[in-house]
């Protein structure tokens, strides 16, 4: 299945609960609401021919304005490769976890809370994980973060 | 009386140079423990809980068997080396000696010794 | 026997441990001999590397990347630039696309070199560790040859590769992968029928396809479990389905079948430098892009390619400006560090040892 | 370590005292200089060099340098790859369970002041020398074999100057 036979299978296939995007360049981005992000995933994942079981990695963005996280999904079985995207609210990002549908999303997931601060509800064990036993600034991904010693590279002028 | 005047010098001689490579080089080596220096070594963390604690020792019941087989091996040696000269008495004596162990290891593996667990 | 009441005890397989390729600490609690629960513990090599590249144009990324996964650093490089060039639609010289490969496939060579000798260290035998990395510096000189460093080599540009090969490259390729070829009877001779080497890998640390798909296990540890599926093959970056190898692939996923493959793929690998070398074509290696000001458009782009250890990707999102505003780096180690708990309990420390050799992390690609 | 912490004070005293003290230097540290046992510690790309380096081609073994996995037999950190706050009290307790004499080498950009991690990062420490005292810096990114065998050559040129006077106080 090509990138446009395979957007309009899985629009036609969950009617209105996801919307591709223009800003995915090489395979199809979709855009979900945060509520239905399970269903969608279960779907992804047991429909026949698409059967997306290998959850290549979930990035969490900071746009400076909004959070955002991003689901890379690959299916072994098809050869497929589809992105699916949910916009979180800037005062409390929180999003439903994974974690039943693709085990390996663990953590990836606590890797995202601990570095962007969303909450990931009913995720197991959002413990210290990358950063210093005894990080208490903040959430050092997020792009209005900053700390006494975090230099930043001077801006060379061309 | 002077050949044990040898077998004495070759007593002290043996003993004095293994203490002495023992005490010398504390003499010599710097020594400075501080608190931090003297933690055991659990690699570079804080070592918690205790290893005073009951384990399975299965790999002591084996070190035991290997010793006592290994001690009969020791007593083989020589009496193989001048089986020649020895004649038949020496043969007869040496089979009960090595029926007698192989009792032993029957018996340490009928007792479930030898089960890896 | 078994009846004996035994207390468990913890202990701290550190972050600084001779087996644990880098810094990565595995809290085990231990009954006797045998490894209860392990509990990993990551981050004492976090460098932040997606926060300096959010403050970096994207020539500058390049050389960030060569850290981010140090033994394969020209495929870090790669799956970078793919990516960029990707989103702004670059068109890459053909002579480019070639030495790509060639530098790729030998920077495989070099990593499963490495993963022979340090499994091999980790599980007891020295020998291995002096023949692998004997054999890795051809390879590495051919790398100085080119691009003047051993290990982080910022060799490919976005628009193709910084310098064409000298003219004695050629001729020192061809005799390092012909020597290579030779020494893998060395190499198998060495352990495949060690009956130490089979005690303690086969059926050891066996990974099940199931749980290999569910932990996005990848590269040779799931071609290992079963699963023939290599990037290269099944969804062709660059120009890998021009050349004709096949995907090794074993069944039963114990440390065994995860070392046979890796010398299987030497072999795939060698085959490939052989027919890049015979298509080498002539012509320009970079179509000059200005690394100052270069704004590829806005939009976002997850590339991965196969990497030695597994899926390598990259997730970009550049907003139009010279600086990437977002750059998600994905490694395989991270999901087989994941796995280890699933595989390597209720056995003895020394099969946790091989398990975690022959899984092949290393500790950048984790902890980014 | 009785005699040894007075032997300056009596040597002074006695008329040939200073050749004594002065030829038990060189016995010291000649012997300590040939045979500097590097603990087995890397933590990022620097150590796949220090690995090159102890292989085959660029053999360590030439120096008298042999490779221990703990502290308690190392003569030397050769402190290889990037150190993170995570890490940094983890180096300093490995540094302190060391016996005394003992180095520290900083290998490669990062150990020396940050390296190409000093801009825009919060997790790194940027150089070394305020966590443990470091004998030889040995700047490169990674730097090449030939000059961690350099590095190590000045170290022992460094222990060859020492005297027993001064382990007092260490």
């Amino acid at each position: 299945m090509t990138g446009d036979e395979l957007k309009e299978y899985i629009v036609g296939h969950l009617e209105g609960k996801l919307k591709p995007l223009e800003s995915g360049k090489h395979d199809p981005l979709f855009e979900v609401q945060e509520s239905d992000l399970l269903t969608v995933a279960q779907v992804l994942r047991d429909d026949e021919n698409l059967k997306f079981d290998f959850l290549s990695c979930i990035s969490g963005v900071d746009t400076g304005e909004r959070f955002e996280i991003v689901y890379s999904l690959a299916s072994l079985a098809n050869n497929l490769r589809i992105d699916l995207k949910v916009v979180l609210s800037r005062e409390k990002p929180e999003v439903e976890s994974v974690q039943e549908i693709w085990p390996a999303a663990n953590w990836y997931e606590r890797e995202i809370w601990e570095l962007y601060g969303f909450d990931i509800k009913n995720h197991g064990n959002l413990t210290r994980f990358l950063l210093a036993d005894d990080w208490d600034q903040g959430y050092p991904m997020r792009k209005d973060w900053d700390a006494p010693d975090f230099v930043r590279f001077p801006e060379l002028e061309r | 009386m002077l050949e044990y005047l040898a077998v004495l010098i070759f007593i002290v001689a043996g003993i004095g140079i293994v203490l002495f490579t023992f005490f010398f080089a504390r003499l010599l080596r710097p020594s400075n423990p501080y608190p931090e220096k003297t933690i055991n070594y659990e690699c570079s963390e804080l070592p918690f809980g205790s290893s005073w604690v009951q384990f399975n020792n299965r790999f002591y019941i084996f070190g035991l068997i290997f010793v006592i087989f290994d001690v009969e091996a020791v007593f083989l040696f020589p009496w193989a080396v001048a089986f020649s000269q020895l004649g038949l008495y020496a043969l007869i004596e040496m089979v009960v000696f090595i029926v007698i162990l192989f009792y032993g290891i029957y018996y340490a593996w009928r007792k479930g010794a030898l089960k890896w667990v | 026997m078994s009846g004996l009441l035994t207390q468990e005890f913890t202990v701290n397989m550190g972050p600084h441990h001779p087996s644990t390729h880098g810094v990565c600490r595995l809290i085990l609690t231990m009954d006797g001999e045998k490894v209860v629960k392990i509990e990993p513990v990551i981050g004492y090599l976090h460098r932040s590397m997606e926060k300096i590249c959010e403050n970096r144009t994207y020539a500058q990324c390049v050389p960030l990347m060569d850290r981010f996964e140090y033994v394969t650093a020209m495929s870090a490089e790669y799956v970078f630039v793919n990516a960029v060039e990707k989103l702004a639609e670059i068109e890459v010289p053909e002579r480019a696309e070639y030495l790509r490969v060639i530098m790729l496939e030998l920077n495989r060579i070099a990593s499963h070199l490495i993963f022979y000798g340090a499994t091999a260290m980790d599980i007891g035998a020295l020998t291995p560790f002096i023949y692998g990395l004997r054999e890795r510096e051809l390879i590495i000189d051919l790398f100085e040859m080119t691009c003047g460093q051993r290990l982080t080599y910022n060799y490919m540009k976005i628009g193709g590769v910084s310098h064409d090969i000298p003219k004695e490259f050629i001729p020192k390729c061809r005799e390092a992968v012909k020597i290579i070829g030779e020494k893998m009877s060395d190499y198998e001779g060495l352990l495949n029928e060690n009956p130490i080497w089979l005690a303690r890998t086969k059926n050891v640390g066996v990974l099940p396809t199931d749980l290999a798909k569910a932990y996005g296990v990848s590269g040779p540890v799931l071609r290992a479990s079963g699963v023939k599926y290599d990037i290269r093959k099944n969804d062709p970056y660059s120009i890998y389905d021009r050349f004709d190898f096949n995907i090794p692939c074993r069944h039963n996923g114990d440390s065994y079948d995860r070392y046979l493959l890796r010398l299987d793929e030497i072999r795939e690998s060698l085959k490939i430098i052989i027919q890049a070398l015979d298509g080498l074509p002539e012509g320009d290696t970079l179509k000059k892009v200005n690394p100052f000001n270069f704004k590829p458009p806005a939009g976002e782009m997850y590339s991965r390619i196969e990497n030695s250890r597994g899926e390598m990707g990259v997730y970009i999102i550049s907003d139009g400006t010279t600086k990437p505003l977002r750059v998600k780096m994905r490694g395989s180690s991270y999901n087989h560090v994941q796995v280890l708990p699933k595989v390597a309990t209720g056995v003895l420390i020394a099969d946790l040892v091989a398990t975690f050799a022959t899984l092949d992390v290393i500790m950048p690609e984790v902890d980014r | 370590m009785g005699i040894i912490k007075k032997l300056p004070v009596y040597s002074e005293k006695i008329p040939g005292g200073g050749l004594v003290l002065t030829s038990l230097d060189a016995i010291f540290n000649y012997s300590r200089a040939c045979s500097v046992w590097y603990l087995l510690f890397g933590t990022a790309c620097c150590a796949i060099e220090l690995m090159c380096t102890g292989a085959a081609r660029y053999d360590f073994d030439r120096l008298g340098m042999i490779f221990r996995a703990t502290p308690r037999q190392a003569d030397v950190i050769i402190v290889a790859g990037t150190i993170t706050k995570k890490f940094a009290p983890r180096l300093r307790r490995l540094y302190d369970q060391m016996a005394e004499p003992r180095y520290i080498i900083a290998m490669g950009g990062c150990t020396v002041n940050g390296g190409p991690f000093y801009y825009d990062c919060y997790s790194v420490e940027k150089g070394i020398d305020h966590i443990v005292p470091v004998d030889v810096y040995i700047p490169g990114c990674p730097p090449r074999p030939e000059s961690l065998l350099e590095g190590c050559l000045h170290l022992q040129k460094k222990i060859k100057t020492q005297t027993i006077s001064d382990w007092q106080e260490k």
